[in-house]
């Protein structure tokens, strides 16, 4: 039975770093724009399509991989210039507004464009197998993933935590004016942190779909779970989303073998839990 | 907010609810979809007394209106509850379920406050699927009547017709209207447009703010109890959808398209995303897109809301002598 | 002399391992007024923070009118005679002067406004109190202004009269004139002046001519600690303080 | 019967209500299912004198807007005739409004009480119940694996999900199958991995997945993943038929059992007529909510036919009625308005053995098993 | 270098600027005084483009500044302390000294650390927790690493201890020796008149003044019309 514990934590923290990755982009939106995006989960789904269109046409995952992020990245771009630009500066209430209507649109369009019934992308070639420890087996595509997130997380974490273009964001997110005031467009840096945090959700997006697949409805599933994570790692700490995605991760597989039929009940319940005994979530800056 | 000059805009607004709910079930294909639009008025209203008063964004109100209808079809089913007492439960458990929820989570400010009560939402939801031999869980709670208005065990009315029930629930909305409208220009009021503008000062200057806040979530609990209860009488039904974070979703909605801060904003709110829903579902299966486009167009251009359109419009066309004082005018009307 | 108001001992205030308030024992004393200065940072607004309960003191003890408060959160501090005003400007952005003013004379009663029932209306005390500020303040003209659209200097007087309608005991200005115009000065001078008579003012404040000219009793901080405290005359004379804080002008 | 009819102009057709949620998360099922039924209805031409009117009402996914528009159709257009409802929770409520009225109302959910404790005058069921779901799959997979003696379920935790679990634990008990585990888990779940790798720990021979829809295809999808169709036999026991097996590709279902309601490939002659209809019409092979959606429209006008026009008539010409649909001969029972008809066992093909892009699976076995009427616990007022 | 010529600038419906006029030459302090209100804090956002006036022209350096976005203004160096100070609360106060660095300025880190001590100490803290005269002296440091060509200060010293206002007129002393001009809203007359080589007057959106240190120091009455200053 003992056994049994060892496999949900060991696939508990594999889960967490496909939550991180899902919720990554988000948190950065998230504490950085301080916007609110109730459509990251649409473009994620847009990411798992791209690439079972990418797959589909060429049969090259890889390709994929490098395509759709992209593509969902450059929407997030032209929505930017478009329509999140104004909404900035506006209240929460109008953000999410905002992004849901965008929610709505996007899911839409995919049934359109996609059809009513769900796609597959089967797992790439080369990562089909099985990892086995022992009796206990591990998909290594999901192993890839997990190399994968963290690697990408510690690229994002040099990125906004170490550079300049990072502080200047940071600084950015609380008063535009002063920030122009030394002589930087923050509007530009601000549009390049949106396609980069949405160019995230594709990338999940893209990893998740020889996993999850894609179906018009995938987007809300992966908005409540990456909202989670965000809010008990802290808005806008990578740290926070990384210990986020492993705590919902490891909560969720071990509530598996404790007590099933409350495994999201406890996620939502540990996310409460956090917030209430730190405001700021684990990690947050206030 | 200055009281005295803005009283007879008041009056002004409570009669236009008035001919509002007359002429709905006139204007529209049926009483039940007149009625559908009045339960949730009033649970956009409730949301707005928070949102639009009080600055809290709440993702709990599926949650109340959920427990109103639960609590109040649970009484009628299994202890034969007259109308009455149905529904001053289902305000009870709107008002108490709010009371934990707000009492709780106001003690975080900001999105984390928005998280916190997204998350209870969530809870509620489980614990409602989870608890299926009371609730009926995914089946929903069936069989629900819908007792006649009595009054000491005289039956006065009978409510079985679609029209009656629709006079019944205008009634009560009305009254809640004009409920609101007195919790909105008293002193417990003014002190929540307070809150939202400047928590720190208004706790320096006095105030204990988490009492106002939580007495803010009772009172618009309360209210969306009683709009839960008139919908499980409206469908003899509790679905499980009723707890569910996208009815939360879709009261906030409502609110917001509606205009928020303004009572009958929420009524124009409810009464268009219902419509719209039932228009346009008819006439493509897509028709969400729409929705998405719609609640993008209000945000780009009608901030505020449907409500705040108007006015503008009608400052618009009656040009008022004095310039500076639409302006603050329509603030003080809004709020 | 008059009797104590305001008394702390050992009042304290750590930020990890910074000691911002380190150990202050201040004695405030009814109708007296009572100014902190000090060099930047020595810890006077956070010394402010802790008396007003925006800030819990990790040690120490705050004693008012007799009452041990150090425990009290701070609106229940506004109804037993204490107000504040803000050295960073803190208003009801978008709501009138008035009501600014209205909603501060309101709040001095507390948990009666939570009355759902009652129109504001059956409450005139608290217009009349914010009509009677107004008037003292020389802003009636502006009255129905939205505190947002003022002047940074407008600003400021509103923020001290917000103070004054909770018709406070003591009253602590955190710099009354920062960013206040040259002109008003004087006007803001002779109002605080005039408001020692009838309350106890507790003051900071950076200008030098308006502190010497009208404490009563004057406490110079630095480094979370008391210099030296005494009149005006003893101070303006101390080497320390001519060399911690005051420099050439004094 | 009383107010039937409105006016003249409403006299000479009959109105038949497709209830089908044609936006919402349930939209790939509506949409197929509003195809099956307007098919019929196109099929129909003139019934009693004139053309058949359809109207669809979409629910949204939404059992209150589902409930709300049936009341409305009926107070305003004197609707009686309603054919959908692929929620259970949406079917169980439009029942009872339609009862209210003595209308007609058949319905493919899944739900067992709704010719169980729940039933009524009203309501019919075509699909089959959990009991035959698990009968005509857990049984011949038995014989077809008689070494198989340990089996492992993964079940979602309401009543649909219970239903099948003990219908199937009776089947262990009495073959003598070691139950070597159950996880359960909520209607929302998504990721399956952390059952799995308890049902791996398990070690079962085979591992029977009791959840449908999304889920079903999640947890295959991720089982499949993990490599589990290597190590044990997969049975999902309630599947969505072709446009699941579509979603999932042959990769996913090759070799894993299927059980499903509706097969194209089924050799009646109706089935036949059938594919050949839809092929016609719409370009495609006719899925489950297709079929079932068609038939059952198809059966309602002919009972109206039957019945001169609607009235309670109708209700007793449904009653007992045996027809020919897509799965043989159809009976309606008497006693609880369920359909018998037949439930099949599929397993997923190879990629290299398909004849054609729908040809995903072969059937196994077939036939019909449902408790008695005395055991369903229907009484109809 | 800098002129400003017959600009009218609005808050929304509300005209502020009704026709300022200014010039700041190279090498120059000019001050720019007025009651409460009078528009000054206007000008200075109207001049970095924040508030972008219907009317008149701004240039500086010979091109025209009035259109350009604010960060354009910036980077041709003309620099503000804003009013409000505008320090980042989430970022350290190195970091906030960091992010305006720009090469060529004639200010290095290092210097202005040197120049405020304060700082230094204080380096790691948040900006959040910082005093409101901390705050005041991280807004200048900051304006100056950032390498300004022209220096617009709004009401640089209020809150600040006398000392550290005696060590900021030593600052400007050295900024305006090192020929980097400052145009000076204030209202501590005594800095101004330490400082300035010439004032200008502002009330209700119109320069009613304007006149050299000396003029303006020989004429008292200036101070009493213009300023009411009764002490
Ligand atoms: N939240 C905090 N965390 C850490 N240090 C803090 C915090 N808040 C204030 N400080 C520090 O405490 C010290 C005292 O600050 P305070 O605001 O009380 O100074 P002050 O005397 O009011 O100065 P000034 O005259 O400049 O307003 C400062 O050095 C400041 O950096
Ligand atoms: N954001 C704003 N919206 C509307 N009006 C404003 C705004 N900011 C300032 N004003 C008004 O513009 C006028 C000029 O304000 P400004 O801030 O330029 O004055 P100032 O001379 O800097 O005063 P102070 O000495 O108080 O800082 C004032 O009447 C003020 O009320
Ligand atoms: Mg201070
Ligand atoms: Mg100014």
């Amino acid at each position: 039975m003992l056994n049994v514990y060892l496999f949900q934590v060991l696939n508990g923290l594999g889960l967490g770093m496909i939550y991180f990755l899902i919720s990554v982009g988000l948190t950065i939106i998230f504490g950085l724009l301080n916007f609110v995006n109730f459509a990251h989960g649409a473009f994620f789904l847009l990411g798992s399509y791209l690439c079972y269109t990418v797959v589909t046409l060429t049969g090259n995952f890889w390709l994929s991989l490098f395509v759709a992020p992209l593509g969902v990245a450059l929407l997030a771009w032209i929505t930017e210039q478009v329509l999140i630009k104004r909404a900035y500066h506006l209240p929460h209430t109008f953000q999410i507004l905002i992004t849901l209507g965008m929610a709505l649109i996007i899911r839409e369009a995919s049934i359109m464009i996609w059809g009513p019934i769900g796609k597959s992308v089967p797992t790439p070639a080369g990562l089909d197998g099985v990892f086995r420890l022992g009796s206990f087996a591990y998909p290594e595509y999901r192993l890839f993933m997990i190399v994968f997130a963290a690697v990408i997380g510690l690229l994002l974490w040099f990125l906004l935590e170490r550079t300049r273009f990072g502080a200047l964001v940071r600084a950015g997110s609380e008063d535009t004016e002063t920030v122009s005031l030394l002589g930087t467009n923050i509007f530009k840096l601000f549009s390049l942190t949106f396609a980069l945090g949405v160019g995230l959700a594709g990338v999940a997006g893209v990893l998740s779909a020889p996993i999850r697949g894609a179906h018009p409805f995938l987007g809300e599933e992966v908005l409540g779970i990456a909202f989670v994570v965000v809010v008990i790692g802290g808005m806008g700490s990578f740290t926070g989303a990384l210990v986020g995605g492993l705590l919902v991760g490891l909560v969720q597989s071990l509530m598996t073998t404790i007590w099933p039929q409350g495994a999201s009940l406890m996620i939502y319940g540990a996310m409460a839990a956090v917030i209430m005994l730190r405001p700021y979530g684990l990690f947050g800056r206030s | 907010m200055s009281t005295t000059p803005t009283s007879s805009i008041w009056r002004g607004t409570t009669l236009l609810a008035v001919a509002a709910v007359v002429l709905m079930p006139v204007i529209l294909p049926s009483p039940t979809l007149a009625t559908e639009i009045l339960i949730f008025a009033l649970a956009a209203l409730a949301s707005n007394l928070l949102l639009g008063y009080t600055g809290l964004l709440s993702f709990g109100q599926g949650v109340f209106f959920g427990a109103g209808s639960y609590c109040s079809a649970l009484v009628m089913i299994h202890w034969h509850f007259g109308l009455f007492p149905a529904l001053l439960v289902g305000i009870l458990a709107g008002a108490l379920t709010a009371f934990v929820i707000g009492a709780l989570a106001i003690r975080r400010t900001g999105i984390y406050f928005v998280m916190l009560t997204l998350s209870f939402s969530q809870m509620a939801y489980f614990v409602a699927y989870t608890m299926s031999s009371v609730t009926g869980g995914d089946n929903g709670l069936l069989n629900v009547p819908r007792p006649p208005v009595s009054v000491l065990g005289f039956e006065l009315l009978s409510l079985a017709s679609p029209l009656v029930f629709y006079g019944f629930v205008a009634l009560l909305f009305l009254a809640v209207f004009v409920a609101a409208r007195r919790v909105i220009h008293s002193p417990f009021g003014s002190t929540l447009v307070a809150i939202r503008e400047n928590e720190n000062r208004a706790s320096a200057v006095g105030y204990d703010t988490r009492q106002f806040k939580v007495l803010a979530f009772v009172l618009s609990g309360a209210i969306t109890g009683l709009a839960g209860a008139l919908y499980a009488l409206l469908l003899n039904f509790v679905p499980l959808s009723n707890i569910e974070l996208a009815t939360s979703e879709h009261i906030l909605i409502m609110t917001i398209i509606g205009g928020t801060g303004s009572l009958l904003g929420s009524l124009l709110g409810a009464g268009s995303i219902v419509l719209l829903g039932d228009v346009l579902s008819a006439l493509w299966p897509r028709w969400p897109m729409l929705l998405g486009l719609a609640l993008i167009a209000v945000v780009m251009f009608l901030r505020g809301g449907l409500w705040g359109g108007l006015l503008d419009l009608k400052n618009r066309l009656i040009r008022s002598p004095e310039p500076p004082q639409p302006d603050t005018r329509q603030k003080d009307a809004a709020q | 002399m008059s009797t104590v108001l305001l008394q702390t001992s050992g009042l304290g205030k750590a930020y990890g391992n910074f000691h911002a308030v380190n150990g202050v024992d201040l004695c405030v004393r009814a109708g007296t007024i009572h100014t902190v200065i000090g060099p930047n940072g020595a810890g006077k607004t956070t010394l402010f923070h802790c008396l007003t309960g925006e800030r819990r003191p990790t040690s120490g003890k705050i004693l008012f009118d007799g009452q041990d408060i150090t425990h009290r959160p701070a609106h229940k501090r506004v109804s037993i005679g204490m107000a504040r005003s803000f050295q960073i400007t803190s208003l009801f952005q978008e709501l009138s002067v008035r009501e600014n003013l209205r909603l501060a004379a309101q709040g001095r009663d507390g948990a009666r406004a939570l009355t759902f029932w009652r129109p504001t209306e059956a409450r005139r005390q608290h217009l009349e109190i914010a009509d009677q500020i107004l008037e003292r303040l020389n802003m009636t003209a502006r009255a129905n202004t939205p505190a947002g659209d003022l002047s940074h200097g407008l600003q400021r007087v509103l923020e001290v009269g917000m103070a004054l309608c909770g018709k406070p005991k003591l009253l602590l200005l955190d710099e009354p004139t920062s960013g206040m115009g040259i002109d008003d000065i004087p006007l803001m001078t002779s109002l605080i002046a005039e408001l020692g008579k009838e309350h106890t003012v507790m003051l900071i404040e950076h200008n030098m001519s308006i502190v010497m000219s009208i404490s009563d009793t004057i406490t110079v901080m630095s480094r979370g600690q008391i210099l030296v405290e005494g009149p005006p005359a003893v101070v303006r004379q101390d080497e320390r303080v001519r060399s911690a804080y005051l420099g050439e002008e004094g | 019967a009383p107010a039937l009819v409105r006016n003249a102009w409403a006299a000479d057709a009959v109105s038949l209500y497709g209830v089908k949620s044609m936006s919402g998360a349930f939209a790939s099922y509506g949409k197929f299912a509003n195809m099956g039924s307007e098919l019929a209805i196109k099929q129909y031409g003139n019934l009693l004198g004139a053309p058949v009117r359809y109207t669809t009402i979409d629910t949204e996914g939404n059992a209150g807007k589902a409930v709300r528009k049936v009341q409305e159709a009926i107070q305003q257009d004197n609707a009686r005739l309603f054919q959908g409802c692929t929620l259970s929770s949406s079917a169980l409520a439009v029942g009872k409004e339609v009862a209210k009225v003595n209308g007609v109302f058949m319905t493919p959910a899944g739900a067992d009480e709704l010719t169980g404790v729940e039933c009524n005058r009203s309501t019919f069921r075509w699909s089959a119940a959990t009991y035959g779901a698990i009968n005509q799959t857990v049984r011949p997979l038995i014989e077809l694996l008689p070494k198989a003696k340990r089996w492992y379920t993964i079940t979602p935790q309401y009543v649909f999900g219970d239903a099948l679990l003990s219908n199937a634990q009776a089947i262990f008990d009495e073959k003598g199958i070691e139950h070597v585990g159950n996880s359960y888990h909520s209607l929302q779940e998504q990721e399956f991995s952390g059952y799995l790798t308890n049902a791996m720990a398990a070690q079962p021979d085979v591992l029977l997945i009791l959840n449908f829809g999304g889920q079903s295809t999640s947890t295959l999808r991720q089982a499949v993943n993990f490599g589990l169709h290597k190590q044990m036999t997969i049975l999902v026991a309630w599947s969505a038929g072709l446009d699941q097996f579509q979603t999932l590709g042959s990769d996913v279902i090759e070799g894993v059992y299927l059980g499903a309601q509706y097969w194209h490939q089924v050799d009646t002659p109706m089935n036949k007529e059938l594919v050949k209809a839809v092929k016609d019409a719409y370009g495609i092979t006719p899925n489950y909510p297709l079929a079932a959606d068609y038939i059952m429209t198809k059966v309602m006008l002919d009972a109206v036919k039957t019945s001169g026009g609607v009235s309670e008539k109708t209700i007793s010409a449904l009653e007992g009625l045996t027809y020919e649909g897509p799965t043989g001969t159809e009976t309606i029972r008497k006693g609880d308005h369920q359909v018998l008809k037949s439930y099949y066992l599929l397993k997923g093909k190879a990629a290299s053995a398909m004849k054609d892009a729908d040809d995903l699976a072969e059937i196994i076995s077939s036939g019909r098993s449902f408790p008695s009427e005395d055991a369903v616990g229907c009484k109809m007022g | 270098m800098l002129t400003v010529t017959d600009i009218h600038s609005y808050y929304g419906k509300s005209h502020v600027l009704e026709g300022v006029s200014l010039t700041v030459n190279k090498g120059e302090l000019v001050t720019l005084l007025g009651r409460n209100g009078a528009g000054k804090t206007t000008t200075l956002r109207s001049i970095v483009g924040i508030v972008s006036p219907r009317q008149g022209s701004i240039t500086f350096d010979g091109s025209e500044t009035v259109g350009m976005e604010t960060f354009e203004i910036a980077r041709r160096g003309i620099a503000l302390v804003p009013e409000h100070r505008g320090i980042f609360r989430m970022l350290t106060v190195a970091e906030n000294l960091e992010i305006a660095v720009r090469s060529g300025s004639q200010w290095s880190l290092a210097d202005v650390y040197g120049l405020f001590p304060r700082l230094w100490e204080r380096r790691k803290n948040g900006g959040n927790a910082l005093s409101g005269g901390e705050q005041q002296m991280l807004a200048i440091a900051r304006a100056l690493v950032n390498g300004p060509r022209i220096l617009l200060l709004d009401e640089p010293t209020e809150g600040l201890a006398p000392v550290i206002v005696d060590e900021l007129v030593n600052i400007l002393r050295e900024i305006k020796r090192s020929g980097v001009p400052v145009l000076l809203v204030e209202q501590n007359l005594n800095v101004c008149r330490k400082l300035a080589d010439r004032h200008y007057v502002l009330e209700q959106g119109q320069v009613v003044y304007h006149g050299t240190a000396a003029e303006f120091d020989a004429d008292p009455t200036i101070r009493d019309r213009y300023l009411a200053l009764s002490a």
